[in-house]
């Protein structure tokens, strides 16, 4: 048993993945004597060598162009997008030729690619590093998409990401980099694509992911001393999503929030939240909320934390739906 | 550009840029179908290989003019014509050793018929059935792509997986290979093309980028995507360009086998343009009298890839005329086949879409499936459907 | 009075546009001589100069980005899109400079640039040419977004989408583009960011946009003669969202059916859907459903008739919410 | 490369690529202050000029290192220093006229300075009160931008409209007018930049492009980029590409000024690399000792773009050391009211975000911002909010 942070449990889990298989290969802006700017990739390079660690040149669209063709050849390619902002000149790569190519294929080609988007703000830095981009690629059919909340997840989920033959697109919580858990690497892990109730309540499900799950975790702490019991599921899952958990919830509660950074209008939100009415209509006591990132642009950084979801905006709607 | 201060002018560095393609277009055998001298290029095959040639030129075009058929008949919805690129392609796709990889536009089908695909298996993506019948790993040839340039990337990634795979620069002929990326005149101007071109430059990769100029990006001509010759494009990256006679077989062959053992012995990329013309439409859908004149059209029939090795044939005796009759009549049964396949070529299942999104399927599109086929049972033969009752 | 196309609308509108503001220029991908792949440019170039109606170097990224250039040299660029499908190498461009140049500059720089898009499938193409994309724009902030169902909207939303000194992405519905309708100059239109109830019913509120609108009128017609009263909303703006019509009609029938051509999974429906439940709880007999493309790629156009919702799927899902 | 079949060789045509820059570098200021001879660029401004450039280069350096000391002292959240590249900037920016317009990336300090702009409002961007304090438009000096490479079209639309505008080649030297497009040697590998470079060719538009390669893109060296000298890049556009030595301001800003006077006459684009070296980090959050050696460090010391100034002023007699104690003396009035200024920067108001999204806000953003101002209102400085509790 070790305490590891979260950017430490994925710098972990890439290196067993590594080892364990030798097509896989990490790209990147920086990944490699530097070992990223947030040095997730730490020391894969001195270990793996300049061919299985790759600093590219610097064209996000060239980074996952160049992952199809590798992906093609046999390689697993781990494309680290070095920020959230970043990723969209690589959008049509990922879109028009990842997603879609086992599909035009009818299946003989599969994209086991990996794309690593540190999202999320909070930290403090200047524009197009603190976007919640998901929602872009959650409503693209043939990618999968994940979100990490914590260092051992973090340490197992990307190591299932890279065994995908499916591509996945792996959110890291930037600014949760440094929290610390113990990990016990004895005890296995579920299934990457299943979200996990990670606090019990009887009065009001929370649905996060993310960095939004530590606040809803401490949201409900805090509701408790006011006497609600409020239930909170992580969904790690983004695509596909893990739905049972949440009905199975939902229909307990009554009632429910999802909070995201992410801008409210069709953010996941508004997938969950439509998904639940359909299908617990009646067990319902009042609409599914939303909280989420307003309808701007991502702010300057001296007033996010007022842009972002924080503690009391959850226990706002948490009250709000409470007293529906 | 002539301007001192702001030398090398290009006109220095490469000659003036003329019509026809200018003194740098390298060419071995001429309209009239003279076998010429080239300093630095030489066709070293026999006669046979010429041979073989007129019949893949001939065979490639039947098939072309086969599909536009279909598509006028209404069994296509759409088709793109190679017509007047047929030396490009065979000559290109014949200099291609087994080992090597091929990723095309959507025009590459004599590229396909040199990797030994069933032309059949082109016509899926047009009439809609599939999009793209042949299969990509085993014949080394990948699926058509459609968006523009993108495909360059895919093969400097491809190649740089050859090279991890000690497949390049080993000296053996049969274990040492290559990728050849096709892509037209317009694709140039896309952000990915010169990505492509930085990746592979820097990372030293076997990849041949092979541009068909067919002088025509839709109804846009190649002003509009460069003011100097396109081969020049690869100096600003640091590997080299030479421009073809892309209506020439023989001289394609013979600079893109080269540029191929470059790529093979490890001395990294070359930019091939072909120069060539887009004798057809863009596709069936377009229509060309709109945006271009009939002269260039007649100057450039002149130069047809097809007539010259015909001329070269007879000239030399190398073949009696008995043999152009044999490949016509090969070429009339390959069409009539072509015909009847697509005829006979299956509709996909609508269900089938859901199980090939994943390789591992998702219970939500599980769910979709499912609540499909119900809908779908839901019409009995007996009661039509509203839309059918409405039609 | 005169019956044109939906395509000779959108021309008109073009053409009325440049006649009355010299600043507004036309950028594209064959736009010039040939008046691009559908003739919407048609005869532009000839009348306005090369100056005016550019044909480009074939790179949406490059086009996207010259154009907020040109308008922040004061012009009003109307950058054609071929394709649905070609959007995303330009994805870069829209998201992080078109959307937040207004927000970046504090106000100081408009960014009045118009993208059209003909999207959706029904015609029987290849891959990429019949897309929905719409949902990821609409997700993304400092954007407006449109879609147009008929001809005379193709002609004023047009107009007025060029007249926005706000960036807007215009969706026109390319199976649509050869539909007549008679236009009425005379008659003023509408605000561009406004819904419109085209179809009065009591039982279930229809709501949709673009290419299904015509198919949701057809679906309501056909369920009149099973007495059914289905009321019809083509919602026309989907950034902002005009609900307030929306919210009334789902008060008055209780029931709201969402339909698009776009993968259901964050569609518009999803957004929709949260919003009226959100505001109409009480009011809802049954929950908001949904219509639209599945969850995969767009499939071979032999099968497009099944994939894309039609009368048909229309009414099964009426029929589900009418007796749910 | 040097392989005859494909070449040209760039060897041949351009030179061997050398450190230092090689024989293409455009000096006219040797390190050591010295003034040199070059046949095709002359610096025609008299000493009085030099005079003011010293003073622009250590007031910009002064503004630099005062904000790297802000950040140190948490009054930004990070800052991108220019240590090293301050001729580049101060060379090329002044060569700037009025009409003219320039589009920075991150790190162009010295260019603002030059168009006037107040250093405060450079720090909002650091500090995250916003996204740049200055008014682009007046000030012909766009926002920052940090998506790499995404100015580079912005500045080639931008002077397709000057073009448009008849603001080119009219001979009038108070109207025509010139755009710089400044990005850093990583920035050359994104598709944007190349496609900047295929519409200024094919537009024939008047951008300069001021490439300032400082040999590092964050943690990668040049050779992650390319292959061949940066500079070459623009020969396979059909424009001209020069290197300038980026540490010399005479240089910089005679070439600069001619590249500009071409595009302003309407010969169209040119690209500048600015040879030079980024002396600090590559913002204050980067520890470079992880990737480089400090021997270059020490190696580009002796290059320093303002000791070699100094050197020339104070040898040929041009001021008294009592001009450096001024320049000095007003430097810190400088920074002491930059430091002073920074600290008063008024925090934005979270409710103005929502009228800034769009010219014509919606009832989706009015709704959301009043049910914003609710919730902060329900905030009493009485009750404190749980997360204050919290902490
Ligand atoms: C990214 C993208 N943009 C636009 C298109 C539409 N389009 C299809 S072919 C074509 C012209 C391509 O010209 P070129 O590269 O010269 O190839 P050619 O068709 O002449 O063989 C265009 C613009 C596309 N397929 N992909
Ligand atoms: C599209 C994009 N990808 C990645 C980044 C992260 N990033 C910021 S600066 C930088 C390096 C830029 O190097 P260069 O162009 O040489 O400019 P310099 O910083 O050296 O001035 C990178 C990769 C970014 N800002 N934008
Ligand atoms: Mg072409
Ligand atoms: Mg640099």
């Amino acid at each position: 048993m070790t305490a590891i942070t979260l950017g430490k449990g994925v710098n972990m889990g890439l290196r067993a993945a590594m080892e364990a298989d030798p097509s896989v290969i990490i790209m990147g802006e920086d990944v490699g004597k530097l070992g990223g700017v947030f040095r997730i990739t730490d020391g894969l390079q001195k270990d793996f060598g300049e061919d299985r660690v790759i600093d590219t040149p610097l064209a996000e669209s060239g980074i996952l162009g160049t992952a199809v063709g590798l992906a093609r050849r046999g390689y697993r390619p781990v494309c680290e997008i070095q920020f959230d902002g970043f990723v969209y000149p690589a959008y049509d790569q990922i879109v028009s030729q990842v997603a879609k190519m086992h599909f035009r294929s009818r299946g003989t080609i599969t994209m086991p690619i990996v794309i690593r988007i540190p999202f999320g703000g909070g930290i403090g830095a200047v524009e197009h590093h603190s976007e919640s981009p998901e929602a872009y690629f959650a409503h693209t059919a043939g990618l999968k998409v994940v979100a990490c909340s914590n260092p051992v997840d973090a340490y197992w989920m990307i190591q299932q990401a890279i065994a995908s033959d499916d591509p996945v697109v792996f959110f890291e919580p930037k600014r949760r980099y440094w929290e610390k858990a113990e990990l016990d690497e004895s005890i296995e892990p579920e299934g990457l694509f299943t979200s996990r109730l990670v606090k019990e309540g009887t009065d009001l499900t929370l649905l996060a992911y993310g960095p939004m799950v530590k606040t809803c975790i401490e949201a409900a702490t805090a509701a408790q001393e006011e006497g609600k019991s409020v239930e909170v599921i992580d969904l790690r899952t983004l695509s596909p999503l893990d739905m049972a958990p949440v009905h199975a919830s939902v229909r307990k509660t009554g009632r429910a929030v999802v909070v995201h950074e992410a801008p409210l209008t069709l953010g996941l939100g508004s997938e969950i939240a439509a998904r639940v009415t359909e299908e617990c209509f009646y067990s319902l006591e009042s609409p599914v909320l939303r909280v989420g990132g307003f309808d701007t642009p991502y702010p300057p950084s001296r007033i996010e934390e007022e842009y972002l979801p924080d503690l009391d905006r959850v226990l706002d709607s948490v009250d709000r739906a409470l007293t529906y | 550009m002539t301007n001192d201060r702001f030398g090398p002018g290009l006109g220095e560095v490469f000659g003036p840029h003329q019509e026809g393609g200018g003194p740098e277009l390298i060419q071995l055998l001429t309209p009239e179908g003279e076998r010429v001298e080239h300093p630095e290029f030489t066709f070293d095959l026999d006669d046979e290989a010429i041979k073989g040639f007129y019949r893949d030129l001939v065979m490639t075009r039947r098939i072309d003019t086969e599909a536009t058929a279909l598509q006028r008949q209404g069994e296509l919805g759409i088709w793109a014509s190679l017509l007047g690129q047929e030396a490009a392609q065979i000559g290109s796709g014949r200099a291609l050793r087994d080992q090597d990889f091929a990723f095309p536009t959507y025009r590459e089908h004599g590229v396909a018929w040199c990797r030994g695909i069933d032309p059949l298996h082109l016509l899926g993506l047009f009439r809609g059935v599939d999009q793209g019948g042949w299969d990509p790993l085993a014949d080394k040839f990948a699926l058509y792509t459609i968006v523009i340039g993108a495909q360059t990337l895919h093969a400097t990634g491809y190649a740089m997986g050859m090279q991890r795979d000690g497949a390049v620069g080993t000296g053996d002929p049969d274990r040492d290979a290559a990728v050849v990326a096709y892509f037209g005149d317009g694709a140039t101007s896309q952000g990915d093309v010169n990505e492509s071109f930085i990746w592979a430059s820097v990372f030293n990769a076997p990849v041949v980028f092979f541009c068909q100029n067919n002088q025509w990006a839709i109804s846009e001509p190649i002003e509009r995507q460069t003011r100097i010759p396109l081969y020049q494009r690869a100096l600003g990256f640091g590997f080299p360009g030479l421009r073809v006679d892309g209506n020439d077989v023989l001289a394609t062959y013979a600079v893109t086998q080269a540029a191929l053992q470059r790529a093979r012995e490890g001395s990294g990329p070359t930019f091939v343009e072909a120069y060539t013309y887009r004798m057809g439409a863009h596709t069936t859908s377009d229509d060309p009298t709109k945006y271009r004149v009939t002269e260039d059209l007649e100057h450039w029939k002149l130069k047809d890839p097809i007539e010259r090795v015909k001329a070269y044939l007879s000239r030399n005796g190398v073949v009696e005329d008995a043999y152009y009759a044999e490949v016509e009549h090969e070429a009339d049964e390959l069409a009539a086949n072509l015909r009847k396949g697509c005829l006979e070529l299956p509709d996909p299942s609508p269900l089938d879409i859901f199980d090939q999104v994943y390789e591992e399927t998702t219970p939500e599109l599980e769910a979709q499936k499912a609540q499909f086929a119900t809908y779908l049972e839901s019409f009995t033969s007996s009661e039509l459907s509203t839309s059918e009752r409405a039609r």
